[in-house]
């Protein structure tokens, strides 16, 4: 039985799963951001066809509207938009598709074999209102605590990338 | 009597060289540490003897115990009996002499006696211990200060040397190390050698650890063919260095092998007794007829230090009262012994810069004394009565003939052949060195020994003297702690 | 074609992971490496959601971890650019194969 | 009863004079260790005659029979229970009998070193080692333990080392007194084993206990003893063995007399007293100690000793033919005769009617003391007096030393066995022996008795007839009172010791056994005798060629006498080439490549997998993330189906 | 409230110091000398302060978790951090960044304080997280230098490969357990292959962190490249508390799975002490040296580790306090030789004895506390280990453990004796090292000879664990 949502599903999924292989393969830099940017804008989709509206808007926002412009910002800037990517060795290509296939491989075997515990849990919506509730509790099941550590985390790695990107004056050695 | 005297004297002694302003107060403060230590040592065998005269029967005297880390059951605990007593005599006549040989140092003054005396302390520290973890504490602190007088004030290859002494000694404390926690696990956490001698240990557990412990002191006693350290790490050593290394530290794995491995695991040491015999009567022949086509004098004494404590190992290994007297007396002998004899050879080298016997000849005419005592550290060592090498080695053989099927026959009749062998090679070297036309016009010019060779020789000889004229305190001092150990081991 | 659930979520992930994974291992460009890295973050964070929804609704556990992992994500990115930005002016060169004077 | 203070002071006071003149002589007593020395010694000598005095008229004999006494005994190392060295002093015949023969002649070297060694630069270190020879032999022969003998005999044994090389920058020397200890060591490894079997089988180190209990037949060490065997022998007849070998090294005994001959590179007087009169004899002496043992309970060793005592006695008989050094001949005349003492004890039996081997052995070991220490004396002025060893430089020096002559004659007619002197009576006591008890030995005693006449004979004609003799530079006489008097002493003695009734004080059990003496016996050997002195006046009264002729027809046989039969060359074979190069340099060479090479390789492995695995770490980070992909792969097959 | 001060005391002093960092770069600045002995003097009052008011207790519901051990190890930890700070003084001095410098530092800290407090797998994650990205800015401080940033740039990329697979593993936990709660998790493992998968993924990102072979690769590259400063924190503090965590995880949340990682640890545990040696042997970097001498040291802490009771908690936490003084001292000894004269190669240190006899012998003392040799600390802290490896009875492995000691010795003595026993024609000239070096120095080389003999400390530890 073939529903709507199951097509959306599988086009959502091979979206993904293509743009993400173009991604890792193609030989132009740019085009390469661009795979990245449908392969997350996938995952968006996902999460939206899950029904979790909010990650998936932040996955929008943070991964599409921050992560991937950085990125190409980084491409610009370091000149390299234009050329083709240098090619990998065969050897390497060779035993890292082995490494990956074997290690898949193995995750699906036991992905399959294992009998997920069934669940009789009612489920908590996950509307902005609960998770905004949740993400200020300090107490049982309360999410304060990473907030902060996460806020620390960004402040910390502010100050990195300050230093280190706005490095005084380049000597030349 | 307060043990704890026995480790504080080289402290405060090394405490005091360290905080020495010049030469000659480094060297004044470590001989003077150095007759305390003697006086100690000394005490401390008067006031054994007067306990044992009093009727006093504790396997350990003046034992104390202070506790260290208590949640692992490690304890300061010290205590002694005859052997502990005859190897801290020992330690202190070495060191004395030690001390007294070093006189003209002139590189690094201080740090070379601050180690010296650093490795006086781990091996006082060694014998009083009665807790293996302490033991070994001990033992380990004895090596470094090996490798840095070795690698520091050393020649020839002193550096391939040092390395090797230190990685094969190391190699042999890591095998104690699994031996002893292999006790301490099977024991119900006890490190105490006195509670650990108490439990029965299973048998299979004793097939086990008894070679690892065995081993890992063999190699500090050059348990043959673990012994390749010994002819190096002796040549290429400072005077002092060899005659701690060969007087002293040799004795720490002999000791350890007595105490710790074949005390607390008798059944193993039956089970493996027939190897050790082997191993050590094939280190003595092969030892000895080694050192007869060695050219360099340290050399000649490495080698037949190999020998000659294989007599050691022998005693060890036969099982019998008579015979662990007999290795313990060699332990003594051959601790002062070859001390000497290193300490003469570095006379000599002092002043002709030559080790190679072929390159002397006819020093008795240029320095008597010190060619005199070669004459007394050679015929001891080939076992002429009178000194103490002949009581040890025929204490052995007594006590080895008491085991009387062919296997035990034939090692001891081994053994005793290299007292020919021994004698070929000593000849040798004396006839070469001492006698003979004087080989070189410009030895003429030459000193015979200072006033603080003379001492430390003199110091030393008596030590030889007093076990080789009068072997009668040093038998009563061993044979009772001897005797405790057959107890525990069962047999003759 | 089966009904979408949870098999077919963990298979996209466990495929989008090994894809990173690959990226990352034979990627020379240092940037391109980087967005191998958001791949295998992002395949992660669709494992969480999955088991979150299918498997234990009850609680936002999954949920939460889904969205700090964006947020590091975000961070480790910045600094991992500053970096390479940083390396290229030194080297002149992104080439991952071009850093490797540390070595032995 | 003996006086152990007395008897104990004996070998104290030469022990004394050793620590003396060792430890000060050099610097404070330079001229008058001589005097010392010899004081002490005659203060010694006096005690020793003392108590022999006074032990075999006064208190030794109750009921006919000489007792064992053993007046002092200190415990000195306690093996086991039972079984100890202990330093005791044990007075019976033999030792009273050689605590005289000891310190007498000791006495008598002393005094003539006066002389002889005058100006010696280490006159006083030569003092001191007499007196430590003096002592750890006197020790010797006191021991009432085996372990004692054996301590005093090592320690003979090193003094005799020293002695030997005593001039130490002389290469000989120094080659002469390493061949002694080594051989004479190889020789005490035997007895040592020989020790450590009677006294396990014993279980005592003491003489009397052991002897008792190992001739007590029905003892139970014996019957312990016997049940152990090696190579089909027992135990006992193994440890005997061992013993006598020890005894035989030091006795010079064939084949372990090699060391004998270059023993003589010692100064002359130590020649007379170590090796020919007191210490050679140590192995005579060690026998007849433990004769009962021998006689009762090992017949089959005693045999082997009686027959190595004539192999030994003829073949030095026949080398001393031929040797031209003067000492050498004396030398090996020297094993010669002590090959007549241990045939003697190898012919005797314990009671019986059996036992004048014994007694004649002791007795010809006393007598030979005495003459051979003459001898050597003599020969010791003579080579004082040409500076030279050898025979050729000799010659016609009876108008030179006159006293020196007369007395060497004297020797030399008592060592060849003429009557009324010494050596006849002995020599004539030992060949009854050997004749009533063994015939074979006996005919080869008779030989050895004429050779010994002619070789004897040839010496004293060479050195004093033959060609004249010409003076190098200035002209000295025989040397001062000091020399002569002791010559004149053992020559009284060599001439007037035979007339001792021995049989009355020695014997193995203690009582005295008659003096057998037939005029009919002694006719062989006299004539003999009188036929060897006769030849050799003839070849070497006159020089002449009719020796180098007679050499020459002997051919072979000369040659081979001459090279002491090779048997130096089998030993520098057997240690030369065997020992040192298949043994010793392999063992060296196994050393430093096989072992310590296994130690090095060790660590040179560590180093090149070291050097091998580098590649690892190749700093390229895709590379990195391949082997921590790998490392989680692997890792989680394993714990998954590995070990489940 | 008050709870919540005394609990996370720590935490809150080091975010004060990293805020009041903030404010004076915002701010007008004060000169380097005066905010390093600021931020020093800070650094002890943190330390002090560990040391009153600790109780047990959970905050945040049971994200957080705390107990007296627990802040002991936050003691060691800054303790390591003050000492960094007074032995690289020098070093710091120049910096242009001193105060963003700090404020890494500490947010690295203050990520190990959190992540060792961690009561679930998302705090846990994130606070790796923060202990690990400012480190990795850090390690590019040199920034002029190429190998500073190479180093950088391994240490990110890589780091950020290893959270992914220990994502992935979380993700299948949770999956396979439903419930990212340290305390909850125990309950629901039954130990099937997709947990055992998922538990060898996290596994693999401590293994990771501890640089366990054959996990360690970056290692090396980035100690080399970094500043000595951060390679000192990375080898040292950034090592104590990773292991201080990981020993807590496995003991308490994966307990039912003891017979799965007992394994694991044995078979890395042996190949880590086995590989970091062999490739010790070879280094002529000081820093690199160092770099695998601590790859080798993690392999005894896994052997502590391996004996999954009170002893190996102790041992472990007594071992990391010893090798905090051992490893600072070494690498404060290489500071400032590295930076008064610009050599890190051991050959450079021939002769140093000559020079400089006051480094050489703490250096020397360092080394051998490293190598286990009494009456350092480090014989102490290494035999504890063996010990506590040892309560499983398994004599290869204690003996091959014992062994590798051996072969470790050998390359601290290569150090030992360039320093004293080699000659040089151009030795490090005679350095002046500056005075809170001075005391740092003197400070780690009075903790290696003394903390061995004051046998309470380990007495205390005991107690506590």
């Amino acid at each position: 039985m073939i529903t709507g949502s199951t097509i959306i599903f599988y086009l959502l999924a091979s979206l993904t799963l293509t743009c993400g292989f173009l991604s890792v393969t193609t030989r132009q830099i740019f085009r390469a951001a661009i795979y990245l940017l449908f392969s997350l804008i996938g995952i968006a989709g996902l999460y939206f066809w899950l029904q979790y509206e909010f990650i998936a808007a932040v996955q929008v926002v943070v991964y599409v509207g921050g992560i991937v412009v950085l990125i190409i910002f980084s491409i610009f800037l370091t000149q390299q938009a234009g050329e083709k990517l240098a090619k990998q060795k065969p050897g390497r290509k060779i035993f890292s598709a082995l490494a990956v296939f074997c290690g898949f491989a193995l995750t699906m075997i036991q992905v399959y074999q294992h009998t997920f515990y069934e669940t009789s849990e009612t489920p908590l919506p996950t509307t902005v209102f609960n998770i905004g509730k949740k993400m200020m509790n300090v107490n049982e099941e309360g999410y304060a605590l990473p907030f902060e550590v996460i806020s620390m985390l960004l402040l910390a790695a502010m100050i990195g990338c300050i230093v280190i990107a706005l490095r005084s004056k380049p000597e030349t050695k | 009597m307060n043990l704890l005297l026995l480790i504080g004297a080289p402290l405060l002694t090394a405490v005091a060289v360290l905080l020495s302003r010049n030469r000659e107060q480094v060297k004044w403060i470590s001989l003077a540490g150095s007759v305390v230590q003697l006086a100690v040592a000394f005490v401390l065998l008067f006031a054994y003897t007067g306990e044992r005269a009093a009727g006093n029967t504790a396997q350990m005297l003046f034992e104390q115990h202070h506790v260290l880390f208590a949640s692992l059951n490690i304890n300061f605990h010290f205590g002694v009996d005859g052997i502990s007593v005859a190897m801290v005599l020992l330690t202190s006549f070495v060191l004395i002499a030690g001390v007294l040989v070093s006189w003209n140092i002139e590189k690094m003054t201080k740090e070379f006696y601050f180690l010296l005396i650093l490795l006086a302390l781990g091996a006082y520290g060694f014998f009083i211990s009665l807790d293996l973890f302490i033991l070994f504490f001990f033992l380990e602190i004895s090596v470094i200060p090996k490798y840095l007088l070795i690698g520091i004030w050393g020649s020839g290859k002193k550096e391939y040397s040092a390395n090797k002494l230190a990685l094969m000694l190391m190699g042999g404390s890591a095998l104690i190390l699994v031996g002893m926690l292999g006790l301490y696990f099977t024991a119900g956490h006890s490190f105490d050698i006195m509670a650990l001698s108490q439990k029965n240990i299973p048998t299979n557990v004793q097939y086990i650890i008894f070679p690892l412990l065995f081993v890992g002191f063999g190699v500090f006693t050059a348990l043959f063919p673990l012994h390749t350290w010994v002819p190096d790490g002796h040549s290429s050593a400072p005077t002092a260095g060899s005659m701690f290394l060969a007087g002293i530290s040799m004795k720490l794995g002999g000791y350890g092998c007595l105490r710790v491995a074949t005390y607390l695991l008798p059944e193993g040491a039956k089970e493996y007794a027939q190897i050790i015999i082997v191993l050590s009567a094939i280190a003595i022949l092969y030892g000895a007829f080694a050192t007869m086509m060695q050219k360099d004098l340290k050399y000649i004494n490495a080698y037949s230090s190999v020998s000659h404590v294989g007599f050691s190992l022998l005693g060890i290994g036969m099982l019998t009262q008579t015979a662990i007297t007999g290795a313990l007396m060699q332990m003594v002998s051959h601790g002062l012994m070859t001390a000497l004899f290193f300490a003469v050879i570095g006379m000599i080298y002092d002043r002709t810069h030559t080790r190679m016997v072929n390159e002397m000849g006819g020093l008795m005419k240029v320095m008597p004394f010190i060619t005199t005592v070669l004459f007394i550290v050679g015929l001891c060592s080939l076992g002429l009565p009178g000194l103490s090498g002949f009581v040890a080695e025929m204490t052995v053989f007594m006590g080895s003939w008491q085991r009387d099927d062919l296997f035990h026959r034939i090692a001891t009749i081994a053994a005793a052949m290299s007292i020919v062998v021994t004698a070929v090679y000593i000849l040798r070297a004396i006839g070469n060195t001492a006698m003979g036309p004087l080989k070189n016009a410009g030895y003429l010019q030459l000193k015979d020994a200072a006033w603080n060779e003379k001492l430390a020789a003199v110091i030393l000889v008596a030590g030889i003297l007093a076990i080789g004229i009068a072997p009668g305190w040093l038998n009563d001092l061993l044979r009772p702690a001897a005797e405790e150990i057959m107890n525990k081991i069962g047999g003759k | 074609m089966m009904e979408p659930g949870l098999y077919h979520l963990l298979f996209i992930s466990a495929a989008l992971f090994f894809i990173g994974v690959y990226g990352f291992l034979t990627r020379r460009n240092l940037i391109t490496m980087l967005m191998s890295i958001e791949l295998i973050l992002n395949s992660v964070n669709l494992n969480f959601i999955a088991f979150n929804k299918y498997l234990w609704p009850g609680k936002m556990d999954g949920l939460f971890f889904t969205l700090f992992i964006i947020a590091i994500a975000a961070a480790e990115a910045a600094v991992a650019i500053a970096i390479i930005i940083n390396l290229y002016r030194s080297h002149q060169s992104i080439d991952v194969e071009n850093a490797e004077e540390l070595k032995y | 009863m003996p006086n152990s203070t007395a008897i104990a002071l004996i070998p104290l006071l030469p022990l004394a004079g050793f620590l003396l003149l060792g430890l000060a002589g050099r610097k404070y007593l330079k001229n008058s260790s001589g005097i010392i020395g010899t004081a002490l010694l005659l203060a010694s000598t006096v005690l020793a005659l003392y108590t022999a005095y006074e032990y075999f008229f006064v208190y030794g004999r109750v009921n006919g029979v000489y007792q064992q006494f053993v007046p002092l005994e200190i415990t000195w190392l306690e093996f086991s229970k039972g079984v100890s060295i202990n330093i005791s002093l044990i007075i019976d015949p033999i030792s009273v009998m050689m605590l005289v023969v000891v310190t007498f002649v000791s006495l008598m070297v002393h005094v003539y070193s006066l002389g002889y060694m005058k100006g010696e630069e280490r006159f006083p270190t030569y003092y001191s080692f007499l007196g430590l020879f003096t002592f750890s032999m006197l020790g010797l022969v006191l021991s009432g333990n085996i372990f004692q003998i054996y301590i005093f005999w090592e320690l003979v044994g090193v003094s005799s080392f020293l002695l030997i090389g005593y001039y130490y920058d002389k290469p000989s020397a120094v080659a002469a007194c390493k061949k002694a200890f080594i051989v004479t060591r190889f020789a005490d490894l035997g007895f040592l084993i020989g020790i450590l079997i009677l006294s396990y089988s014993a279980g005592t180190l003491d003489f009397p206990t052991l002897i008792q209990r190992l001739t007590s037949p029905g003892s139970d060490e014996i019957k312990t003893a016997v049940t152990y065997s090696f190579l089909g022998i027992s135990a006992l007849s193994w440890g005997a063995m061992l013993v006598f070998i020890g005894g035989a090294g030091k006795s010079a005994m064939f084949p372990l007399h090699i060391w004998l001959p270059d023993a003589m590179e010692g100064p002359t007087p130590v020649s007379a007293l170590i090796h020919a009169a007191t210490m050679v004899v140590a192995g005579v002496y060690l026998v007849a100690r433990l004769f009962p043992v021998f006689a009762l309970t090992t017949p089959a060793v005693l045999e082997i000793i009686g027959w190595v005592g004539a192999v030994s006695a003829i073949i030095a008989a026949v080398i001393a033919c031929t040797q031209t050094d003067i000492k050498r001949v004396l030398a090996y005349s020297t094993m010669s005769q002590i090959g007549y003492m241990m045939f003697a004890l190898g012919v005797s039996s314990y009671g019986g009617g059996g036992e004048s081997g014994y007694t004649a052995s002791l007795f010809h070991l006393f007598t030979h003391a005495m003459f051979k220490a003459l001898l050597f004396l003599g020969a010791g002025a003579v080579i004082h007096f040409v500076h030279s060893n050898e025979m050729k430089d000799m010659g016609g020096l009876r108008k030179y030393l006159p006293i020196t002559h007369i007395t060497f004659l004297i020797a030399c007619l008592a060592i060849a066995g003429i009557p009324p002197f010494a050596g006849f009576f002995s020599k004539e006591a030992i060949l009854l022996a050997a004749h009533e008890n063994n015939k074979a030995i006996y005919w080869i005693a008779l030989i050895t008795s004429g050779l010994t006449a002619f070789y004897m004979f040839r010496l004293y004609f060479t050195i004093f007839w033959n060609k004249p003799h010409v003076i190098h530079g200035e002209k000295h006489g025989e040397g001062g009172w000091a020399m002569m008097l002791p010559l004149v002493l053992l020559a009284v003695g060599a001439a007037a010791a035979g007339f001792i009734p021995f049989g009355e004080f020695v014997s193995p059990d203690g009582k005295p056994i008659e003096s057998k003496f037939h005029l009919g016996f002694s006719v062989a050997p006299v004539a003999l005798g009188v036929g060897g002195i006769i030849a050799a006046l003839w070849l070497y009264k006159k020089q002449s060629d009719k020796s180098t002729k007679l050499a020459a027809s002997l051919g072979r046989l000369y040659k081979a006498a001459y090279h002491k039969f090779y048997i130096d060359e089998i030993y520098l074979f057997i240690t030369r080439k065997v020992l040192f190069n298949l043994v010793g340099r392999p063992a060296a060479w196994f050393d430093r490549h096989v072992v310590d090479g296994l130690v090095n390789l060790a660590g040179n492995t560590t180093q090149a997998v070291s050097e091998g695995i580098k590649k690892v770490q190749s700093g390229k980070v895709q590379q990195y993330a391949i082997y921590f992909l790998a490392g989680v792969i692997l890792l989680a097959v394993l714990v998954i189906y590995g070990w489940k | 409230m008050n709870e919540f001060l005394t609990l996370m005391k720590s935490e809150l002093l080091v975010t004060a110091i990293i805020f009041l960092l903030l404010f004076i770069k915002i701010g007008k600045g004060i000169k380097n000398e005066s905010l390093l002995s600021l931020v020093q003097a800070l650094l002890l009052v943190n330390f002090i302060a560990g040391f009153f008011l600790n109780t047990t207790g959970n905050l945040f519901g049971d994200m957080f978790y705390t107990n007296p051990l627990i802040v002991f190890q936050k003691n060691i930890l800054g303790l390591g951090v003050y000492l960094i700070s007074l032995l690289c003084a020098d070093w710091l001095k120049k910096s242009e960044h001193l105060p963003e410098f700090f404020m890494l530092l500490l947010s690295a800290l203050l990520g190990m304080f959190l992540m060792i407090s961690s009561g679930n797998l998302l705090i846990f994650y994130l606070s790796l997280e923060l202990a690990t990205i400012p480190v990795a800015a850090m390690a590019n401080f040199d920034l002029n230098k190429k190998r500073s940033s190479e180093g950088a740039m391994k240490m990110i990329l890589s780091s950020a490969f290893s959270s992914g697979i220990l994502l992935f593993g979380i993700s299948l936990l949770y999956g396979a357990s439903g419930t990212i709660s340290f305390a909850e998790i125990p309950a629901q493992l039954d130990n099937s292959p997709l947990q055992v998968l998922a538990f060898v993924f996290l596994f693999t990102a401590f293994a990771f962190k501890l640089s366990i072979v054959p996990f360690h690769l970056w290692t090396a590259d980035v100690y080399e490249g970094s500043p000595i400063a951060v390679t000192a924190f990375l080898s040292v503090i950034s090592k104590g508390s990773v292991a201080f965590i990981f020993m807590t995880t496995l003991y308490k949340v994966f307990q039912p799975m003891q017979e799965i990682w007992y394994n694991m640890l044995v078979m890395l545990a042996v190949a880590t002490m086995v590989i970091g040696n062999l490739f010790a042997l070879r280094q002529q970097n000081i820093k690199r040296f160092l770099a695998f001498s601590s790859i080798a040291q993690v392999g005894f802490i896994l052997v502590g580790i391996s004996s999954n009771d009170n002893m190996g908690i102790t041992a472990v936490v007594y071992f990391i306090l010893v090798y905090i003084f051992s490893n600072l001292a070494a690498f404060g000894v290489a500071a400032v030789i590295s930076d008064q004269s610009g050599r890190e190669n051991i050959d450079d240190y021939r002769g140093l004895y000559k020079t400089n006899p006051f480094l050489s012998w703490v250096l020397a003392l360092a080394l051998f506390s490293l190598a286990g040799i009494p009456p350092t600390a480090g014989f102490f802290g290494k035999l504890f280990l063996l010990t506590a490896g040892g309560s499983k009875a398994s004599y290869w492995f204690i003996t091959v453990a014992a062994l590798n000691m051996v072969i470790s010795l050998y390359y601290y003595l290569r150090v030992v004796r360039a320093v004293f026993m080699e000659k040089n024609e151009h030795p490090v000239e005679n350095l002046k090292p500056g005075l809170p070096v001075k005391l740092g120095l003197i400070i780690c080389a009075a903790g290696i000879v003394l903390i061995g003999l004051l046998s309470w400390i380990y007495d205390y530890i005991h107690s506590l664990s």
